[in-house]
């Protein structure tokens, strides 16, 4: 393996990396707090994509500057976000919180169902795209190969601001002290006054954003189509679940170690490129039982 | 935890029977005599990444049966079709088509778009002795490994249509040394690249092929490929991906000036073209497997095709694709193998059998150029293909430099077997004189 | 009268704190020991690492004359030692009576796959336990319907099903209203007079203490700070300033 | 007992309908067996879910056994069709053994993940190795001989719906014995309380694994009799969706009793045969709002909704 091609893959993997990253950040906020694992965060991909696409069309359309294009990738996550995220914990999550967690993980799965009928009722089945972006922020030429801004600096950007943006918030503003609160203790947090129910709902929308941020920042490299929700949730499963569930800096570690991994399968050994990833979980799960950033805890009895 | 009476529990055992049998309808169906009307089972996709082939050809179907139905049907005979959807999947596929069969007394279905489900309803098809006319899938091994009574294809298979790409591309752009292929991997993007590959090497055996990429079914991002790609800088790219794929692959492309470098081959591209607009760009080889287009060379001005174009347009805001003209052609075919059964049987309305018989041999004309079925009931459908270029009026490239290559010079032979007989194709074939060049 | 259990040097430390220090410790089949503590003092530590729920940083366990050291607790259980816990340990969704039954299936080691649960115990033993622990009339309830009290008691029934030589309780009467927790302690202490099982309980209650002991030890800051009789060691300095508060 | 006599009117009655309907409409029998194979599968991931544990790749066993299937079959088509179902499941059941070995350590999400992980991995090596696979689309199985007979496709169906049939009273029968045994009920002990059983000397892991294994075989089972229903098999047998089907089933249905696991099959070829036929496009979420109303109304699946009725009607005197 020489360093150019390390350098090519992480290129490309620092892009896959970054979406992956949005998403799986989002899963495994709303695990932390919620304590449940969210099937339907895959739909709320797809809802972000679709969204954004529809938006960003429009915006096309209206020859609106470069900014508003961007702009209206995060107002359509934000939308579904809040529209999604806030219909799915209150209407559905709240109604099951003290059921066993089987009954929660499968009640994310009917909603997941049901999105991904809904989204094709309202998108239809034609791939769906709006590329303007892109185009305009143009190329850039690294070892003689042609990269897009978009790809190779503006997707790794965001997930870079995300990331430290998220974990200032959680050290240092109330809202996130809230959080990391309930996330380590419930009752406890309860105890100190925190209103663990209104934590739980901004935390879900706030995953939800993330999960659809991906999806918004995905649309204009990709055609939308049914199921794109699909491969992403399993994706991000194997992200969360090898990093360990709750950990945002092991996520953004996993999720580079993932997608470098995918380029680098691209270029010595397709035929593993599908299975990188969960060979990768295996292997993991298989060394530290879970995950790699959890320290185990004993069950006091 | 003790027991509902057991009254309790027969009645609502039996109320749920009568839920299920309400479910399960019978329809008796008479057998000889002129039916009153002629029920024709369409698989096609309206679900799923291929729903972007089915959901035109859907449209396509009723336009056609609702055209014939208004000039009295197939010999006084009203059509009534009955679509089911390949988007559920092979299995929940095979139970449907069985119930339309078994159920509703169908007795010809046209099945199916995915080669994968033409593989899985052949042969059930033959026990049924339903007669299937497998309207649009491309594998060429079905009929091939196995002679079929009830089973025909009306149009071409994925041999004579790789043949044909090769063909065009070499008359077109003969002096490359390198390829490399990005194709979808399931059946059909493995097994074009076979054909494609083993008829180029027959007829330019200096060719390298320097990357063989088979990113997955539906995959989202082709970066990692793209830049390979530019590292490998190949004098030709050749890709049968549709749908999704192909739209994010050549978008991907474009953004990243892989155009530039590189001649592009996307022999299904015409199906995508209106779809990406001017994302698609000028000098790239594209086909729509077979003898079809809007702007066909030697149809465009006829009467009967610009109708039909303006009326799909008008109803479907789209130009015509070729699964459309796949679907027409299919119908056309069983609407003159009717004509023909009946005329062998005395003017009687001909059984399953016989109108299979009649199948076999016919010479139907669609839209564009007639098509002859063999006798392995195989369809030879001649193939056109063209290099994009923008054209006022259009807001998507379409095709010039046309070429029509005959079906017959292009496909195996009745008999062989296609992966033997494309590593004999010679290069005189380059030169037939039946090759029609449009310019 | 042999030793059944004994410590040599054991002990704990996770990173920095000392749970258990060095102890050397042991206990004579037929004793009946009292531990007290204040929490936090590492009695229930001791107990994990003499049963094989934590494993020691230094030292040995040896219980009925084996090194125990580092074994899992079900191979420990399998030599005799029986334990119930200060939160019950039980199968919250099995009814009384099965908790028992997988008890007492548990016991042979071989659990039949075919042969219905109830099928494979002894039904009458299952009844007289019941009828021991007074749990007879709820035997069909779930174990999640019961009341903390009867929690604890089909606790320690669970764990004498298993015909242990040795009972460790940990804070059986804790949860359970005071008033109870004599009749609780006198149940217990018939149940194991029949079957002669040596045991050893955690308890705060000094008047449970000197009545139902025969022997005491205090845990204080991770050591055996006194042991002996319990009239000898309830008065002793240490423990009345540092467990019982009345110095 | 009287719970189990009305089990047993069910089991009758569905067993008869299955047959009458099977026999009275041919194509139905297709639907049948393939909704008493789901049922088989979900009596193995309705063990799991006793013992709190969902697995979202059960599939993979599915998958195994029914590539095993197609391999045989296609190397030596003389061999009965009985041999390949057995020699399937024997399949499922070794690898069942193997990965359980590994995944028994881990509980919960992680159980379900790694699961998840493996069935990926599985998934999408068929998926890549299109020349021993055929890929996406799968292999094709000609039609065995079965005990030596060799059937047309409407015998050969009827034998496979009576087979299946039978497979699936007894397997339903053998694994409620299980469920109700002392290792069944430690099994669901698992889901309550492991410290426990650590301290009656149980391994917890050791219990699980014989759950793990057995549900490994009825898994692969359903994939078998699957594969030779379809003349197909393809790597959609084992992706993490089918396996999240199964799980579904298993809580529509109900893990309180292995009947659960076919009124869940039932339900679901109900709502998919009516969906296919009359709401084209919409079946995933009809098959969501039934889980959700299910969940949300009975939390203990159809089989815990109907004996929570029949101890109210007994309460009630009926």
């Amino acid at each position: 393996m020489t360093l150019d091609l390390l350098i090519l893959a992480a290129a490309d993997g620092f892009s896959y990396a970054g979406l992956l990253f949005l998403v799986s950040l989002g899963l495994t906020l709303i695990f932390g707090v919620q304590g449940i694992l969210n099937v339907a965060h895959g739909s709320l991909y797809a809802f972000g994509g679709y969204t954004a696409a529809t938006l960003a069309i429009w915006a096309t359309e209206k020859q609106a500057p470069t900014w508003v294009l961007l702009a209206a990738l995060v107002a359509a996550a934000l939308l579904v976000g809040v529209v999604l995220g806030g219909i799915l914990e209150i209407g559905l999550l709240r109604r099951v919180q003290d059921k066993d967690p089987v009954l929660q993980l499968l009640v994310t799965f009917a909603a997941f169902l049901i999105f991904e009928d809904l989204q094709r009722l309202i998108w239809g089945v034609s791939p769906y795209s709006s590329t303007e972006v892109v185009s305009r922020m143009g190329n850039l030429d690294l070892f003689g190969i042609t990269y897009t801004v978009y790809q190779l600096l503006l997707i790794p950007a965001v997930a870079l601001a995300v990331y430290l943006g998220l974990l200032y918030a959680l050290r240092r503003t109330r809202l996130g002290k809230q959080i990391v609160a309930v996330t380590h203790n419930r009752e406890v947090a309860t105890a100190l006054g925190i209103n663990a129910k209104k934590i739980g709902l901004i935390t879900f929308i706030a995953g939800a954003f993330l999960g659809a941020l991906g999806g918004a920042m995905a649309a204009p490299t990709t055609s939308l189509v049914p199921g794109v929700g699909t491969d992403m949730i399993v994706l991000s499963f194997s992200v969360v679940a090898t990093a360990g569930l709750g950990q945002i800096t092991g996520a953004f570690i996993t999720a580079l170690l993932i997608g470098m991994a995918r380029s680098l399968a691209v270029y010595t050994a397709p035929e593993l490129e599908v299975a990188v990833p969960y060979l990768i979980m295996v292997a993991v799960l298989l060394v530290r039982p879970n995950g790699l950033f959890t320290v185990a805890q004993a069950r006091r009895i | 935890m003790k027991g509902i009476s057991r009254r309790n529990w027969i009645s609502r055992v039996g109320a749920i029977a009568a839920g299920v049998s309400l479910l399960f309808s019978v329809s008796a169906f008479a057998q000889g005599a002129k039916p009153a009307e002629l029920k024709i089972g369409i698989t096609t996709f309206t679900s799923g990444p291929a729903s972007v082939f089915g959901v035109p050809a859907k449209a396509a179907a009723e336009q056609w049966i609702e055209e014939t139905n208004a000039a009295g049907g197939i010999n006084g005979v009203k059509i009534t079709p009955v679509f089911i959807d390949e988007g559920l999947g092979g299995d929940k596929l095979l139970t449907e088509y069985r119930r339309v069969v078994q159920e509703q007394g169908v007795k010809l279905m046209l099945s199916a778009i995915s080669s994968g489900n033409c593989n899985i309803i052949a042969p059930v098809a033959e026990d049924l002795k339903v007669l299937n006319v497998m309207w649009d899938c491309g594998t060429e091994k079905v009929l091939e490994d196995r002679r079929f009574k009830y089973v025909v294809r009306t149009q071409a298979n994925a041999v004579t249509e790789m043949v044909a790409t090769v063909v065009y591309l070499l008359k077109t752009k003969p002096d490359f040394k390198t390829i490399a292929v990005v194709n979808q991997d399931y059946a059909w993007g493995r097994d074009s690249w076979e054909i494609f590959r083993n008829t180029l090497l027959a007829l330019k055996p200096d060719v390298k092929v320097v990357a063989e990429l088979f990113p997955k079914f539906g995959a989202p991002d082709f970066s990692t490929e793209i830049s390979r790609l530019q590292a490998l800088k190949p004098d030709v790219i050749l890709s049968t991906s549709w749908g999704g794929d192909l739209d994010t692959f050549v978008r991907q492309a474009g953004q990243r000036g892989l155009f530039k470098t590189s001649q592009f081959v996307l022999p299904l591209a015409e199906s995508s073209a209106e779809r990406l607009g001017s994302a698609l760009p000028e000098g790239v080889i594209i086909g729509g497997r077979g003898d079809h287009y809007f702007l066909h060379p030697e149809y465009k001005n006829d009467a009967k095709h610009k109708a039909f174009v303006e009326k799909f347009r008008a109803k479907t805001k789209s130009y015509p694709i070729y699964p459309v003209y796949h679907m027409v052609a299919a119908l056309q075919a069983v609407s003159d193998a009717h004509g023909k059964a009946i005329k062998a049987n005395k003017g009687q309305w001909p059984t399953t059998e016989q109108l299979a018989d009649a199948m076999h041999g016919l010479d139907f004309k669609g839209l564009t150029r007639p098509v002859h079925i063999r006798e392995d009931g195989q369809g030879l459908e001649d193939q056109l293909l063209g290099m994009t270029k923008n054209q006022p009026g259009y807001a998507f490239p379409v095709m010039e430099n046309m070429m029509l290559i005959p079906a017959d010079l292009v496909t195996t032979p009745v008999g062989l077997k296609s992966p033997e007989w494309v590593k004999t194709v010679k290069p005189e074939l380059l030169k037939n004189d039946r090759i029609k060049v449009f310019k | 009268m042999g030793v059944l259990i004994r410590t040599e040097r054991l002990s704990l430390n996770f990173g920095g704190v000392i749970a258990a220090d060095n102890i050397d410790f042991s206990l004579e089949e037929g004793e009946r020991l009292a531990v007290i503590g204040q929490n936090g003092a590492g009695k229930t530590t001791f107990i994990n690492i003499c049963t094989g729920f934590l494993k020691p940083t230094g030292g040995r366990v040896w219980f009925d004359g084996k090194d125990v050291t580092g074994m899992e607790p079900r191979h420990i259980v399998r030599l005799g030692l029986g334990r119930s816990f200060q939160l019950p340990q039980l199968f919250l969704d099995h009814t009384v009576r099965q908790c028992l039954e997988i008890s007492a299936a548990a016991r042979s080691g071989k659990l039949s796959f075919l042969l219905p649960l109830a099928r494979s115990v002894d039904a009458r033993e299952i009844d007289h336990t019941l009828e021991l622990v007074g749990l007879r009339d709820r035997s069909h309830e779930l174990a999640s319907s019961l009341p903390e009290g009867q929690r604890k008691l089909l606790d320690v029934a669970m764990a004498l099903m298993l015909n242990p030589k040795l009972l460790i309780m940990d804070e059986p009467t804790s949860g359970v209203a005071s008033e109870d927790k004599h009749d609780l302690m006198a149940t217990l202490m018939r149940a194991l007079d029949e079957r002669k099982v040596t045991s050893w309980f955690v308890e705060h209650d000094v008047d449970i203490v000197s009545r139902y002991a025969t022997r005491v030890a205090a845990w204080i800051a991770g050591k055996v700070a006194a042991d002996g009789p319990p009239a000898e060691v309830l008065a002793s300095e240490a423990v009345r300033r540092e467990i019982l508060g009345t110095a | 007992m009287a719970r189990l006599y009305d089990i047993r009117v069910m089991t009758v009655l569905g067993s008869l309908l299955c047959l009458i309907l099977g026999l009275a409409f041919p194509w139905s029998k297709t639907p049948i067996i393939v909704g008493l194979c789901f049922g088989i599968a979900t009596l193995g991931v309705a063990a799991m879910v006793r013992a709190g544990q969902v697995s979202f790749g059960h599939a993979m066993y599915a998958c195994i056994a029914g590539y095993t299937v197609a391999f045989l079959a296609r190397a030596w088509p003389q061999l009965d069709g009985l041999l390949l179902i057995l020699a399937g499941v024997g399949a499922s059941l070794l690898a069942g053994a193997i990965v359980g070995v590994f995944v028994v350590r881990y509980r919960g999400i992680f159980f379900g993940m790694l699961n998840l992980a493996i069935s990926m991995v599985l998934f999408s090596v068929i998926g890549k190795f299109y020349t021993l696979t055929g890929g996406t689309d799968g292999l094709r199985i000609n039609r065995p001989t079965l005990l030596g007979f060799e059937f047309e496709r409407a015998g050969f169906e009827t034998v496979l719906l009576i087979g299946t049939l039978a497979a699936a009273i007894g397997l339903g029968f053998l694994v409620q014995r299980y469920f109700q045994s002392a290792s069944g009920e430690a099994l669901a002990g698992i889901k309550t309380n492991e410290t426990r059983l650590e301290y009656l000397g149980l391994s917890a892991r050791r219990v699980l694994w014989n759950g793990y294994f057995f549900s490994a075989g009825l898994v692969g089972l359903s994939g078998a009799l699957f594969a030779m229903v379809q003349g197909l098999v393809t790597p959609d047998m084992g992706s993490w969706l089918r396996s999240g089907e199964f799980v579904f089933i298993a809580i529509l249905g109900g893990s309180g009793h292995a009947i659960g696991a076919f009124l869940g099959a039932a339900v679901f070829e109900l709502v998919k045969l009516f969906a296919a036929a009359y709401m084209t496009g919409v079946w995933q979420l009809l098959l969501g709002v039934t889980l959700i109303f299910v969940i949300l109304v009975a939390p203990e699946g159809i089989i815990g909704l109907l004996m929570k009725k029949s101890a109210l009607a007994t309460r009630r005197g009926g």
